[in-house]
């Protein structure tokens, strides 16, 4: 087993599809010679030529021209280096690419990957910051994961490009380069959709995704941590019946609170009747801008202390 | 065989498409807007007639003519439209959003521009598929203001993939002069900006166009890169379907009754020679087509509501 | 008092704030000459001259120009066609707009506004039908209203256009040419914020907005309906007490269901531990893209007997 | 006085602001990406000077320089970076994101092209407020791909409104060389595409720069509308603080830093007998203004946590 950061097990990942699959493609800005602003392609284009290429700054083009190639027979992988950039072109994702299949009555498909990385690191912008997996979340049509391990940051990749649907990997330069681990490359390629339970506990259940899980496992004393990797599909099922076990709900995120997707997660486990020892609760960035001073940034971003707090404060009530 | 006489048979089996649209929607057969394509007959009939089978093609929710001059059944254009099963689409498309992959026809879209870049998909894929693929977008003049159509040109221009763009210059935007809106009203120009092949010719001729976008397929094919042809054209009727046109400029629906397509090519038949009688046959023939296929249309059953969460994902 | 419909309401509201407020300025495709694709602006580029005027088919351009206006002491009232065409310049709403106030620390401000309508009308294809308020209401910075009456139409654009934050005033047009009403015209221009109460019942709260909540007050009987018309800022105290009273809750809305606003409807009053006498339910449109035959597009909407009938099934639940 | 040892000074302010920044940035004093602007100080002094009071300047993350030059205190602009609350936004806009209205500086943006349509609604204010405002906006040859700009071009031209765009050409974006990303390499002939003017000038010399960019803000202010400059310059550095550099080609900064506008000025100053101690002079001065406003940027507090939650609306 090979030793690898959650960039070199997304570079793995992309090497085997391209190696594995002809029809892979994998482009975007400086994602070619340059191999990634972030160094994640590293290697691609000197191992597989002219299917791994650098494009114009062009978010418009390149997410369509995705969605039409795909059309057309290719699995395009392209990246969107910071998922803010998709504001600039996200009718090629929400009016083009999730309607291919549903508008040709399922005559033709669009399956194409959209990597792309976000979040807040120290010193970023307003517009380098945010977490917009809840308009992906919002747009039928279009399937989104959430890895935060190498292991999954490997195994969600693969999932990704094998999958017939338009399936957006989102990823977090945060964790690109931090600790290597032990990541199985050469197993079988999984299906899409599961979570990952990252402790066990039955005073609460709480539910997490993105870079933000990796504080929550860490913070979660006596929890049921339930890392959601795949937001869509979402594991509604195992998620009740957690809650139902636990009678107590926390949803992390580290997108702004309202409208975010842990509404959703709420609202879906209250719907189905379970019975809560305690109202749930969010703990998620406070409907802001994020400021670029780390000292203000981290004022906003729950951190482990702050969850810890808020977690046993839950398990704590009732 | 005469071509002129085909590309007026063409031309007439839109028009009366055309025709037969605004009836069913002035009866509600038809519901919703509706962009009809009139006057415009020449500029598809013209370029599908040197499209290939491998070829992709992709349109806007003015895309009835294309659909019909690039193969697609009339009658699975009209069933669509009625949004019955038999559509093309299943009636999931409607008047501004069908496809009909299986003729060669990859879809109408809604949003100004956004077909561009999937044409330069279309035409990158073909650069690893072996089809040497060359991919035709069509928009009107107003879309050349759209940042998905400017990015769409330099990309295909810089990865030098065959992409020919087609604008369809009918002079209004929606409800908008083009030539307020640009300060350089030759938007075959733009094409030196990003280092291709640009022209602006006779969009109402169907072999102008034949010929000039056949040029720019063959050039495209040979690894020349992509091309921008400008169409010079005329929409006969409103933007949509009970447009007041009240933006109408004097003598402007006058004079171009002379130069439309199917007047001109009428008339330069007419001029050859041709038999009065073989020209009616033209449209003849292309009413009954297109009567045959509304009667059938109409029969057809409505969408299958049934089915209707079906295909969302795979 | 004057009768005038949904569209003329709103011109009335343009209208008197051309007339009244040097500052603003009406822009945007066939808005000026033409006076508007669907005739809202009609009449005002002939009264008020080179203040309301046309553009290009350039979102980024229409969208990004009012809030560089904005910030230079212009009041920009500008249209985005279809709420569908967002998304070819949502970077200029979330990247920008949203961005101005917070991140100069206050001392620059953009007093926006983007008129915009959206939904489903019979026949349109799913890029002319989507509803995303859902979008707009995760974007801290942002204020956003859905009138649905000639009344609210034109007193909300009045409070948009007075009020200093960017705000999108979402409207339907298939109630632009609807039924006229007598509609105040001279009365005080009315604060940003606040909710209709449209029909009185003690078995039910039933919250809603936009086109839909037509339907909804036909529908619900005995229920207390909450018209949400102000969605930013959203009138939390007034509907968990009603909910309160009530001890039932039903969200209507026409967007699609998973990552809708309803979400967080439902979220706020369970975290605000309102006990409810059976679990809330929300009434929307299933998480599918809009086909364009009307039979289909009918199969997925709630009309006024499915919405009824949740919602005499909730009051009798529990 | 002697206008090319000012802008010499000026260039001086702005490449040792830099140096400073790439200083406290390796000490960690500063975190997070910085895009220095070494190299590409001739452009922003020269422009700058011929800028008026009420016109606006938008730049971007690569704005250092822009706001040097306009006048935003150096103090202001440390302290920014390094989170202080005396800051020029408290610490809210960062490296990348700040701006600075009272002293005209409009801001920076970190999505590529945004700036353009910002300017353009500058520019539009300008023609209802008395001020015949011209607005400038700056950003890179990538940046000329990107679908804003294009609008906002198009959109100037159209409206004949008074707006510079200013395309620092440094031959790279990020890590990939635009003449690789387009066909044609003179990107200032794209102006012909919206019928403006169009020029590639050398953005090395701040008079040249001082020279065109002012004739073109007078044209733009008398009602000619917008211009496109393209000022050829170099990235001596990173894209980032940390950037490898991989993609260098041969000799390219080796040519580079024989052009760069602080050598060629010098020399320059030097041939017309300027003498070394009052060149020396434009560095020093400029070194010891940048030095107490790092102290003074250093001793600042922190941002205050307890606004962090002000401001978002009215
Ligand atoms: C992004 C976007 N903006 C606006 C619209 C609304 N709209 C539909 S057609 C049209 C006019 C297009 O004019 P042109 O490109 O000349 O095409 P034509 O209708 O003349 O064929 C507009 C503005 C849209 N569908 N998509
Ligand atoms: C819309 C968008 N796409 C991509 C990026 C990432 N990015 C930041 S700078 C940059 C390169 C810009 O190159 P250029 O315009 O030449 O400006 P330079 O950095 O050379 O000054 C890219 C791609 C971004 N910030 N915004
Ligand atoms: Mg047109
Ligand atoms: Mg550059």
């Amino acid at each position: 087993m090979r030793k690898l950061s959650y960039a070199e097990a997304v570079n793995a990942a992309l090497r085997r599809c391209l190696d594995e699959i002809p029809e892979t493609l994998l482009y975007g800005e400086d994602v070619g010679v340059p191999g990634g602003v972030h160094g994640v392609s590293k290697g691609l284009h000197k191992a597989f030529g002219d299917r791994v290429f650098d494009t114009p700054i062009s978010e418009s083009a390149i997410l369509g021209s995705a969605v039409g190639a795909a059309m057309f027979g290719r699995r395009p992988i392209v990246e969107i280096m910071w998922s803010d950039f998709f504001l600039v072109a996200l009718d090629q994702v929400v009016n083009q690419a999730a309607n291919v299949r549903y508008v040709s009555n399922g005559t033709v498909k669009a399956p194409l990957t959209i990597r792309t990385q976000q979040g807040n690191s120290p010193g970023a912008c307003a517009q380098h910051s945010q977490n917009l997996e809840a308009f992906f979340l919002h747009t039928p049509g279009i399937r989104v994961c959430m890895p935060s391990t190498p292991q999954d940051a490997y195994d969600l990749t693969l999932a990704a490009v094998h999958c017939d649907d338009p399936t957006i990997v989102i990823e977090n330069r945060t964790l690109y380069h931090g600790a290597k681990a032990e990541v199985v490359t050469d197993g079988e390629v999984q299906p899409i959709g599961g979570l990952r339970k990252r402790r066990d506990g039955d005073a609460v259940t709480v539910v997490t995704w993105g870079a933000i899980s990796r504080r929550v496992e860490e913070a979660a004393e006596n929890a049921e941590v339930l890392e959601t990797v795949w937001l869509n599909p979402f594991p509604w099922d195992e998620v009740i019946a957690s809650v139902r076990r636990t009678g107590r709900l926390a949803v992390v995120h580290e997108a702004n609170r309202t409208g975010g997707f842990g509404a959703e997660v709420v609202a879906r486990v209250v719907e189905a009747g379970v019975r809560l020892a305690a109202p749930p609760v969010r703990i998620a960035v406070p409907d802001m801008r994020l400021p670029a001073a780390p000292v203000l940034a981290n004022a906003l971003i729950p951190d482990v202390r702050s969850i810890a707090a808020a977690i046993s404060d839950l398990a704590a009530r009732g | 065989m005469n071509t002129l006489l085909d590309d007026l048979h063409q031309m007439w089996r839109i028009r009366l498409l055309e025709e037969k649209v605004r009836e069913l929607r002035a009866s509600n057969d038809i519901v919703g807007s509706v962009h009809l394509s009139i006057g415009q007959e020449a500029g598809p009939v013209g370029a599908c007639s040197v499209l290939g089978e491998n070829d992709a093609l992709f349109a806007t929710y003015r895309g009835h003519n294309w659909a019909v001059a690039r193969g697609v059944p009339v009658e699975g254009i009209l069933a669509e439209l009625l949004g019955r099963a038999t559509g093309v689409n299943g009636g999931r498309g409607g008047s501004a959003y069908f496809s009909d992959f299986a003729h060669g026809f990859h879809g109408e879209n809604s949003i100004v521009g956004a077909g561009a870049p999937l044409a330069v998909g279309a035409a990158l894929a073909g650069k690893y598929d072996g089809t040497n693929r060359v991919a035709l977008t069509v928009f009107g003049d107003g879309a050349m203001n759209q940042g998905a159509v400017h990015e769409s040109m330099n990309f295909a221009a810089a990865l030098d993939l065959p992409v020919i763009f087609v604008c369809e210059n009918n002079s209004w935007s929606e409800l908008t002069p083009i030539d307020e809106m640009v300060r350089n009203p030759i938007l075959a120009e733009r094409a030196r900006a990003y280092g291709i092949l640009g022209e602006r010719i006779d969009g109402n001729d169907p072999s102008v166009v034949r010929d000039r976008v056949g040029d720019a397929i063959e050039a495209a094919r040979e690894g020349g890169g992509p091309a921008l042809l400008e169409l010079m054209t005329q929409r006969l009727v409103g933007h949509y379907i009970g447009d007041p046109e009240q933006y109408r400029r004097p003598g402007e629906l006058e004079a171009a009754r002379e130069v439309e397509p199917i007047a001109a090519a009428t008339r330069k038949l007419r001029e050859q020679g041709t038999s009065q009688a073989r020209i009616d046959e033209a449209e003849s023939n292309a009413r009954s087509e297109v009567e045959d296929a509304a009667t059938a249309a109409l029969q057809a059953p409505l969408a299958d509501v049934s089915t209707v969460k079906e295909h969302l994902y795979a």
